[in-house]
């Protein structure tokens, strides 16, 4: 079943084998059915974006991926192997990494510690070499900061890098969770509704930094968004979910002309 | 002029047991001050700094105030006595820990700058056996005692004491720890109810007394076979409980009431003076007699000081000396307006803590007072003394302290 | 206007990390410490140590170490007491020779060096923090705060009733005999206030020295993470475990060693009940919101305020306005309670976050924006 | 039956009126936390503040006449009147709602919208402030209570209990009379709190301040209210460990036999007050009976918190507590 | 109500030229004055960090529990200068607020949550449970979900409960922050659709916070753009969608329609009207 076939896209990219796949996820809260039976996968170097109406379970998907929620049935396969039951932070540590759909920043810390904290797990200096910091752990701390600052400027957030982010508005935020998620360099990057509570302009700012990311350091990329636009224009694959199905699963196109998606989300075939 | 400080207690937990106290120490300065101007001639300099029962704002008082001549601490809180002992012994300045405190400190080749005459914790529990003895015809043997005590150094005081005696009067000892604040009593005295053991003893602070003498007659003990240490015996204790606390007992090292010939004077050189300290209610109480004592027994220190050493205006060290010769006796008490307010007992340079005389007192819930019923007996010295000796033993070796008196 | 950080620019990584990257504030610092190690020991009596000093440096101690718990981790615990106390009782066992029983036979150490014996009552209580820290993995917020209460009032229990610890002295309570360090006194009734002084300064500046760097490297944003917002904390890869049970070893560390301060250099002697019970957790807890969550800096300026405040009070009261002892130990009651009110709402974040706000406007000072 | 057991019973028994007492005094911090999130450490307190104002209403003492006296060098003491019960206790309600609007005017009012520490920080403030205030008040004397409620063995059980068993059981009246108003309490306030539109503005209240605001709800009235029933739960709470241990400082600290009851009820849960209540105090009461004897005994401080954390554990909100929301 | 254009309406609700500082040193609205006609839509447009919120929230009152104040200029409603009563008042008056990032009362079920909404109503039991139904018709989801507790709702299903509530109130005036954030293409239509029929039908007046501006131009009458703290431009809506900066920068359209989000090539660009 795991299809290692690569291809190349129309704009050069190369898609490669399969990284992730979802086999049959059911996930229950009591009563309330979030997922029922849906699979999928995310190939290496894609750029794939689950959508679907408010409610449809696209958040419990990701939670799903990411540890937080355990599914009742279904397996999810990892880089070829299935993933055993694991904590959320063991996740993390095998590349995965994400943003949330409520913002989910550390409110006391600046933009900078936040981060920081997406390095983590490249941190391995122990409690005592950091007690007495000088050597090795500020040398590990300096290591960091320089690939922290790099993302920073990439993301261009660099004025606001001391700025506590309760101060911040929404929409930068947004970017210091891309921030965040990037700094842990992750094989795979998660995005809740990365978009949301943003105008056309700074749209395109940050669709520039998902397809620099996905471009540059070839990282693979899950996303959920409702703004059609940038869901048609960016992503190679799209699942459509609808009250916990999926309904679709297909390139952009095939999408947006299935009529069932257009039943239950996009109300009007969009453009 | 001669500086005392008073390490007062008028607020926290223990405030309504604190106020009394200090009102009668600082009423019987003032007193001197005003009818005889002090001791010796020279004017007594009290200053009251407040502890709140804690011991860092004790230590606090102590640095304080012992700059400024202080003659003689009386610290009040067996936690800030502790803390005393080496520090006022280096500091030169004597201690008086009365009726609480370090109990081995009585051995003065030991413990040279503190003093606890006239009685401590451990005289009190073998007076209190005394008295039980007494009920019996002299013999206890197949009785039951219960301790209950506040779960504390304090508390724990007179256990080693009450299981020696048992061991000499063949009774059976309960021990029921309280904890502090001990507000809740209900399984202590459920056990009582139980086991109905034939008296039950008291080592309680606070608002334990109350709760305890209430929980006593809602089980319906006798009050007259319940006796409280001196620091349970004060009307603060019995008058939540009413009437039902009639005939309880306590412990005592000083006369009770307002009936000595010194009130007269209290009343036209302070009271009626507006010189009264605190609100100037606490007369005659039990606790502010206490305080009143201790102030007469500093200040026959001071004299006895001042008699010694020739001049009026003593220091620390000189007053030590007086306290350690100083001697009580009926007719210095009955001089100084208060007739057979205490036991006589005398100091010596290896006995500072007297000689371990105590009474029972009892409470009349009618009347709302407390009388004397006993004379004040002498503790059993026999099985005391050895305890005192190894206490201080061990406090001795462990501080690298030499006996004196030698 | 009169503070001043521009042009002060910075060109390495290292430069920008370090504690106070301002030039003035650095400036104030090497002068706070030279004052605090070669000028007040000269100047010192026994009233400004022992009523003053030791139980500031003492605090900031125990203050810096709840501040990484509470402030960094988010874990609010109201055990300080009792962990005090197990350091207190530690440092009393070593510094007197601690005794095992093993199968019958005591083996009894020699009295360990008192800055050793600190240190290592520092490391037992760290070990007693992780166990009692342990239920944090599962209880939270208010919750915890009130669980961590059963440590307190356990251990104070254990203490009052487990004669081994206190040696079975006949009181139950303990006291520090003599020890002293290069052949001079720090505990007992003869140290030299000066030494006693200067033995707990050299604590305290080693700790915060410590602290500091712990919590602006990755274990400090691993706690402040799991502060801000636990769950996420965990997806982005901290593990909740470590961080929140190494957040309780080195703040019970810390608190340890105050404790064994507290008891050994400051009070000397020490009823457990009395001295560790939950007046004490509160009023370090006291100390750290006062000065400011977070905030090492907020540590020192709590601990001085409410060490500071009392002795100000009762003398201003007492000895100034000669008002009657309770009366003014009633309304310092108030005008504590009322102070920390006012704090709070002046300004929640604590008296670093008022020193931060008051730097921001003394830079737009005298022009408003 | 054996001894032993019977025994046992009795001290189940007792230990469930424990249990209640402890209740009523938790009963006004989860009306707080509920209303506001507040967790209230001056609870305690003010139970002994209510408690000193009403004996000092009932004896008709001078407030501040320490103070008075101290400044004008005058000697007044007392009105010389008394006040029968029932109406001292509507006065101290009066005095009880005053607080609470003070409380509010100078303090909540301007801390909305901050975190939790905080605000509990705020009630330690509080807490202080009261502590000292109540004693300048009223004094620090140890004043006797007596509202007229009934103390001491209740005959009537102990004579059945007698008669059936052979061992007459010791139940406390005042304990059932605490039983009894309680009970009411508990039903009155999870009426109110539930059902009824003020109670669902509390509850919206605790969970986000600002959006409360922004839906129009009167903040300063909710808070006043639900202080002013704190209060009065205070109140009753404070006649009740009054009449057992007199009118005094330690009274406030009847807030630490409450706590671990909260906390295995829930924060926010009223009836979760009452069985966290039952829970606790027959589980320490046992423990010390059972247990007691070969610890050295003086268990019940710390068990009744071990206790509570073990079932925290298992249930990290309490028994009946809102399920902490965990949600990305 | 309002046709697109016209302006001679009544004012209801003026700000002008207000300052906010937060936490006594941030400055964030740098003299901002905006009219709101009775009965129409006005919208507030700008990017992040504009101060759009911040503008709302110094309307509502609301700011002062974020430790931010309005230190200059005036806000009146109806004429009537209501800066200083609480929020509870303005919602009586009829002003009231749907938060940004929803806010909903996590304890409380959905359906209480939009009770609590009705909170300052006193026209009786049946009125709200009338417009309880009319907010379930407007979201079948809220009622399919009406018992679970908020907290365990769906993003979207937030933002419902959030405008849901405001409804409940019956206000005169909605002031509406971001309410299209997070939500389904189609409810998005569907919630501009209802904020225009009950701006035609019930005269309810509304000030919106948008960054769709594409929507929020469409639906609105007179709009305003904010560039951090200032109004730097406002206008009739027709206008501003003709506005080419507009276009560009708010619409994402270039003179040959609409690009296509992969072919923005650089990041950052200065916006004409501030050079
Ligand atoms: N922890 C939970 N407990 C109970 N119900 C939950 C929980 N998490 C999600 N749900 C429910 O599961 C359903 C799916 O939620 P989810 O957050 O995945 O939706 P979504 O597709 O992300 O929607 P949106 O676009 O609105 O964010 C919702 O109805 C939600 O109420
Ligand atoms: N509580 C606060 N403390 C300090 N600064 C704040 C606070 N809230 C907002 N700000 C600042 O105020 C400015 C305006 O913020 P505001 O939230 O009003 O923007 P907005 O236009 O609503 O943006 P968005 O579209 O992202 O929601 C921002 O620069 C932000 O940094
Ligand atoms: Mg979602
Ligand atoms: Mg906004």
């Amino acid at each position: 079943m795991m299809d290692q076939e690569t291809y190349v896209t129309a704009d050069g990219r190369t898609i490669g084998g399969v990284l992730m796949e979802m086999r049959n996820i059911s996930l229950r809260f009591g009563g309330v059915k979030a997922i029922t039976d849906i699979s999928f996968d995310i190939r290496e170097g894609e750029i794939r974006a689950i959508i679907g109406p408010n409610g449809a379970g696209k958040s419990s998907m990701l939670n799903v991926i990411s540890g937080f929620y355990i599914p009742q049935e279904g397996e999810v396969w990892y880089k070829g192997a299935v993933r055993p039951q694991m904590r959320p932070f063991e996740v993390a540590r095998q590349g995965i990494a994400r943003t949330f759909q409520n913002i989910a920043l550390f409110e006391g810390m600046s933009v900078l510690d936040n981060v920081m904290t997406g390095r983590l797990n490249h941190m391995t200096m122990g409690l005592l070499s950091q007690a007495i910091w000088k050597g090795k752990a500020e040398q590990e701390e300096i290591e960091n900061r320089e690939v922290a600052e790099k993302i920073i400027d990439f993301l261009e957030i660099q004025h606001i890098r001391k700025t506590p982010v309760s101060r911040l508005p929404y929409g930068l935020k947004k970017r210091v969770e891309l921030a965040r998620a990037l700094a842990a360099q992750p094989s795979l990057l998660l995005l809740d509704e990365p978009m949301a509570g943003m105008n056309v302009e700074e749209k395109e700012d940050m669709s520039r930094f998902i397809l620099d990311v996905n471009d540059e350091f070839g990282t693979t990329i899950a996303l959920i968004e409702h703004d059609m636009g940038v869901v048609m224009d960016l992503s190679d694959r799209v699942v459509v979910m609808d009250y916990g199905k999926k309904i679709g699963d297909g390139s952009p196109d095939e999408v947006r002309n299935n009529q069932a998606v257009i039943d239950a989300y996009l109300g009007v075939a969009h453009d | 002029e001669l500086t005392f400080p008073s390490l007062s207690y008028r607020t926290g937990p223990y405030a309504a047991n604190g106020i009394p106290f200090a009102d009668g120490y600082a009423d019987y300065f003032t007193l001197l001050n005003e009818r005889d101007g002090g001791i010796g001639g020279e004017k007594i300099n009290l200053i009251e700094c407040e502890t709140g029962y804690n011991t860092e704002k004790g230590v606090e008082c102590y640095e304080a105030t012992k700059g400024s001549g202080a003659l003689l601490y009386q610290p009040l809180s067996t936690g800030i006595t502790y803390q005393l002992i080496p520090k006022a012994t280096a500091d030169g300045i004597p201690v008086h820990s009365m009726g609480y405190g370090r109990t081995s400190a009585k051995n003065g080749k030991v413990f040279s700058h503190i003093f606890n005459y006239p009685v401590n914790y451990w005289d009190g529990a073998s007076v209190g056996i005394k008295h039980l003895l007494d009920l019996n015809d002299g013999d206890l043997s197949g009785k039951k005692v219960a301790l209950v005590y506040h779960n504390s150094a304090y508390g724990k005081e007179p256990i080693r004491t009450l299981e020696e005696l048992a061991k000499k009067h063949g009774y059976e000892l309960t021990l029921l720890a309280v904890d502090h604040p001990g507000q809740e009593q209900k399984s202590q005295w459920l056990q009582i109810r139980r086991e109905r053991p034939d008296y039950v003893l008291m080592w309680g602070w606070g608002v334990m007394n109350q709760v305890a003498i209430q929980e006593a007659v809602n089980i319906r003990f006798p009050m007259e076979n319940f006796i409280g240490i001196w620091w349970s015996g004060s009307e603060n204790d019995v008058k939540p409980a009413g009437a039902g606390a009639d005939g309880y007992k306590a412990l005592a090292f000083h006369n009770v009431g307002s009936d000595f010939p010194i009130f007269d004077d209290l009343k036209t050189h302070v009271v009626d003076k507006g010189l009264a300290a605190g609100a100037g209610d606490q007369l005659g109480t039990v606790l502010y007699n206490r305080g009143l004592y201790a102030a007469m027994l500093a200040a026959e220190a001071a004299k006895t000081a001042q008699e010694i050493h020739d001049t009026s205006n003593i220091t620390a060290a000189m007053m030590r000396d007086g306290m350690e010769s100083l001697e009580i006796t009926e007719e210095k008490m009955a001089t100084l307006g208060m007739p057979n307010f205490g036991p006589e007992f005398t100091v010596t340079c290896e006995n500072h803590g007297g000689d371990g005389l105590g009474a029972v007192t009892q409470w009349d819930a009618n009347a709302e007072k407390w009388t004397l019923i006993t004379d004040f007996v002498q503790s059993d010295q026999d099985v005391l003394q050895p305890l005192i000796e190894e206490d201080s033993a061990a406090y001795a070796a462990e501080n690298d302290i030499e006996e004196r008196c030698n | 206007m009169f503070y001043r950080e521009a042009g002060d620019f910075k060109t390495s990584y290292p430069e920008d990390g370090q504690t106070f990257p301002i030039k003035l504030d650095r400036f104030g610092f090497f002068a706070v410490l030279f004052i605090g190690f070669a000028v007040i020991p000269f100047v010192i009596n026994d009233y400004w140590v022992n009523s003053v000093f030791l139980p500031f440096l003492i605090y900031a101690i125990a203050a810096i170490g709840l501040n990484i718990l509470v402030g960094y981790c988010g874990q609010v615990s109201l055990g300080t007491g009792g962990f005090m106390a197990v350091g207190a009782y530690a440092c009393y066992k070593f510094m007197t020779g601690l005794d095992i029983w093993i199968g019958g036979v005591q083996y009894a150490l020699p009295p360990i060096n008192i800055f050793l014996s600190v240190i290592l009552a520092g490391l037992v209580t760290a070990f007693v923090g992780v166990l009692f820290g342990l239920p944090s993995l599962r209880i939270k917020g208010f919750y915890l705060a009130v669980a961590t209460l059963a440590a307190q009032f356990f251990l104070v229990w254990l203490f009052n009733k487990w004669a081994w610890a206190y040696n079975y002295s006949a009181s139950g309570q303990i006291s520090a005999p003599e020890r002293s360090i290069f052949g001079m006194n720090v505990t007992g009734a003869n140290a030299d206030p000066w030494v006693a002084y200067l033995f707990c300064l050299v604590f305290l500046a080693g700790l915060a020295f410590m602290a500091r760097n712990l919590t602006r490297g990755s274990m400090g944003r691993k706690w402040m993470a799991i502060r801000d917002m636990d769950i996420a904390a965990e997806i982005i890869g901290v593990d909740p475990l470590k961080a929140k049970l190494s957040a309780f070893a080195v703040s019970s560390f810390f608190i340890g060693i105050s404790g064994a301060l507290f008891f050994s250099v400051y009070l000397g002697a020490v009823e457990v009940g009395e001295v560790f019970g939950i007046n004490k957790s509160f009023l370090v807890l006291f100390m750290v919101i006062i000065g400011g969550l977070g905030s090492i800096f907020g540590a020192f300026a709590g601990a001085a305020f409410l060490v500071l405040l009392p002795v100000f009070l009762k003398n201003t009261l007492v000895g100034g306005l000669g008002w009657p002892t309770d009366l003014a130990a009633h309304l310092e009651f108030m005008i504590v309670g009322g102070l920390i009110i006012t704090f709070l709402v002046l300004e929640p974040h604590g008296l670093a976050q008022l020193w931060r706000i008051i730097k921001e406007k003394l830079r737009l000072w005298p022009f408003p924006h | 039956m054996p001894e032993q057991l019977l025994w046992g019973m009795e001290v189940f028994m007792n230990g469930l009126m424990a249990g209640v007492l402890y209740a009523l005094v938790a009963l006004g911090f989860v009306l707080i936390f509920k209303a506001s999130g507040i967790f209230n450490f001056s609870q305690g307190v003010m139970a002994l503040f209510a408690a000193l104002t009403l004996v000092g209403i009932m004896e008709g003492r001078v407030p501040f006449s320490h103070l008075i006296n101290a400044v004008f060098g005058t000697s007044v003491h007392h009105f010389g009147w008394n006040v029968p019960a029932f109406a001292a206790i509507l006065l101290t309600m009066v005095v009880m709602v005053a607080l609470a609007w003070m409380v509010n005017r100078f303090i909540f009012r301007h801390l909305v919208g901050q975190e939790p520490i905080i605000l509990f920080m705020a009630t330690i403030g509080l807490a202080y402030f009261l502590e000292g205030f109540g004693d300048i008040m009223w004094g620090s004397d140890i004043k006797k209570l007596d509202v007229g409620l009934p103390q001491g063995i209740n005959g009537f059980i102990d004579e059945i209990t007698f008669n059936l068993l052979g061992y007459g059981f010791f139940i406390d009246n005042l304990d059932l009379w605490a039983t009894f108003i309680a009970v009411l309490l508990v039903i009155a306030l999870v009426m109110f709190a539930q059902y009824s539109k003020h109670g669902r503005a509390m509850r919206a209240v605790a969970d986000d301040h600002q959006a409360a605001l922004s839906v129009g709800i009167n903040l300063n009235f909710i808070w006043v209210m639900v202080w002013s029933l704190a209060g009065f739960v205070a109140l009753v709470a404070g006649i009740m460990w009054g009449t057992k241990s007199g009118v005094q400082f330690s009274l406030s600290l009847i807030a630490l036999k409450a706590l671990p009851v909260l906390m295995l009820g829930g924060f926010t849960s009223i009836p979760g007050a009452i069985v966290g209540g039952l829970i606790i105090g027959v589980g320490e009461k046992l423990f010390e009976f059972i247990v007691g004897p070969m610890v050295g005994g003086a268990t019940e401080n710390w068990f009744a918190y071990v206790l509570a954390l073990i079932f925290l554990v298992f249930r990290p909100q309490g028994l009946f507590g809102e399920k902490i929301i965990e949600r990305v | 109500m309002l046709d697109a254009g016209e302006t001679a309406q009544e004012t209801l609700l003026e700000v002008n030229n207000i300052e906010v500082i937060y936490n006594h040193v941030i400055l964030v609205l740098k003299g901002v004055s905006l009219k709101v006609p009775k009965g129409g839509i006005t919208a507030l447009l700008g990017g992040n960090g504009a101060g759009k919120t911040t503008t709302l929230k110094a309307v509502s009152n609301l700011l002062h529990s974020e430790r931010g104040e309005v230190t200059k200029g005036s806000i009146s409603y109806r004429g009537e200068r209501v800066q200083d009563l609480t929020p509870n008042d303005l919602v009586q008056k009829g002003v009231i607020q749907v938060m940004e990032g929803r806010h909903c009362f996590e304890h409380l079920t959905v359906e209480e949550n939009l009770l609590t909404g009705a909170y300052t109503r006193q026209d009786g039991k049946g009125a709200i449970d009338a417009d309880l139904n009319m907010v379930y018709d407007y979201f079948p989801r809220l009622k399919e979900r009406r018992r679970s507790q908020a907290g365990y709702t769906s993003g979207g299903e937030q933002q419902m409960i959030a405008l849901g509530r405001a409804l409940m109130s019956r206000p005169e005036t909605i002031l509406l922050d971001e309410p299209s954030m997070g939500l389904a293409p189609q409810l998005v239509e569907q919630i501009f659709g209802i904020v225009k029929s009950l701006n035609e039908e019930e005269g309810y007046t509304f000030l919106l916070a948008e960054q769709n501006t594409n929507v929020a131009l469409r639906f609105a009458h007179y709009g305003y753009i904010l560039e951090s703290g200032r109004v730097v431009m406002d206008g009739v809506a027709s206008d501003l969608r003709e506005n080419p900066d507009v276009k560009e920068f708010y619409l994402g359209m270039s003179d040959e329609g609409r690009k296509s989000f992969r072919d923005v090539r650089s990041y950052r660009r200065r916006k004409r009207w501030l050079s």
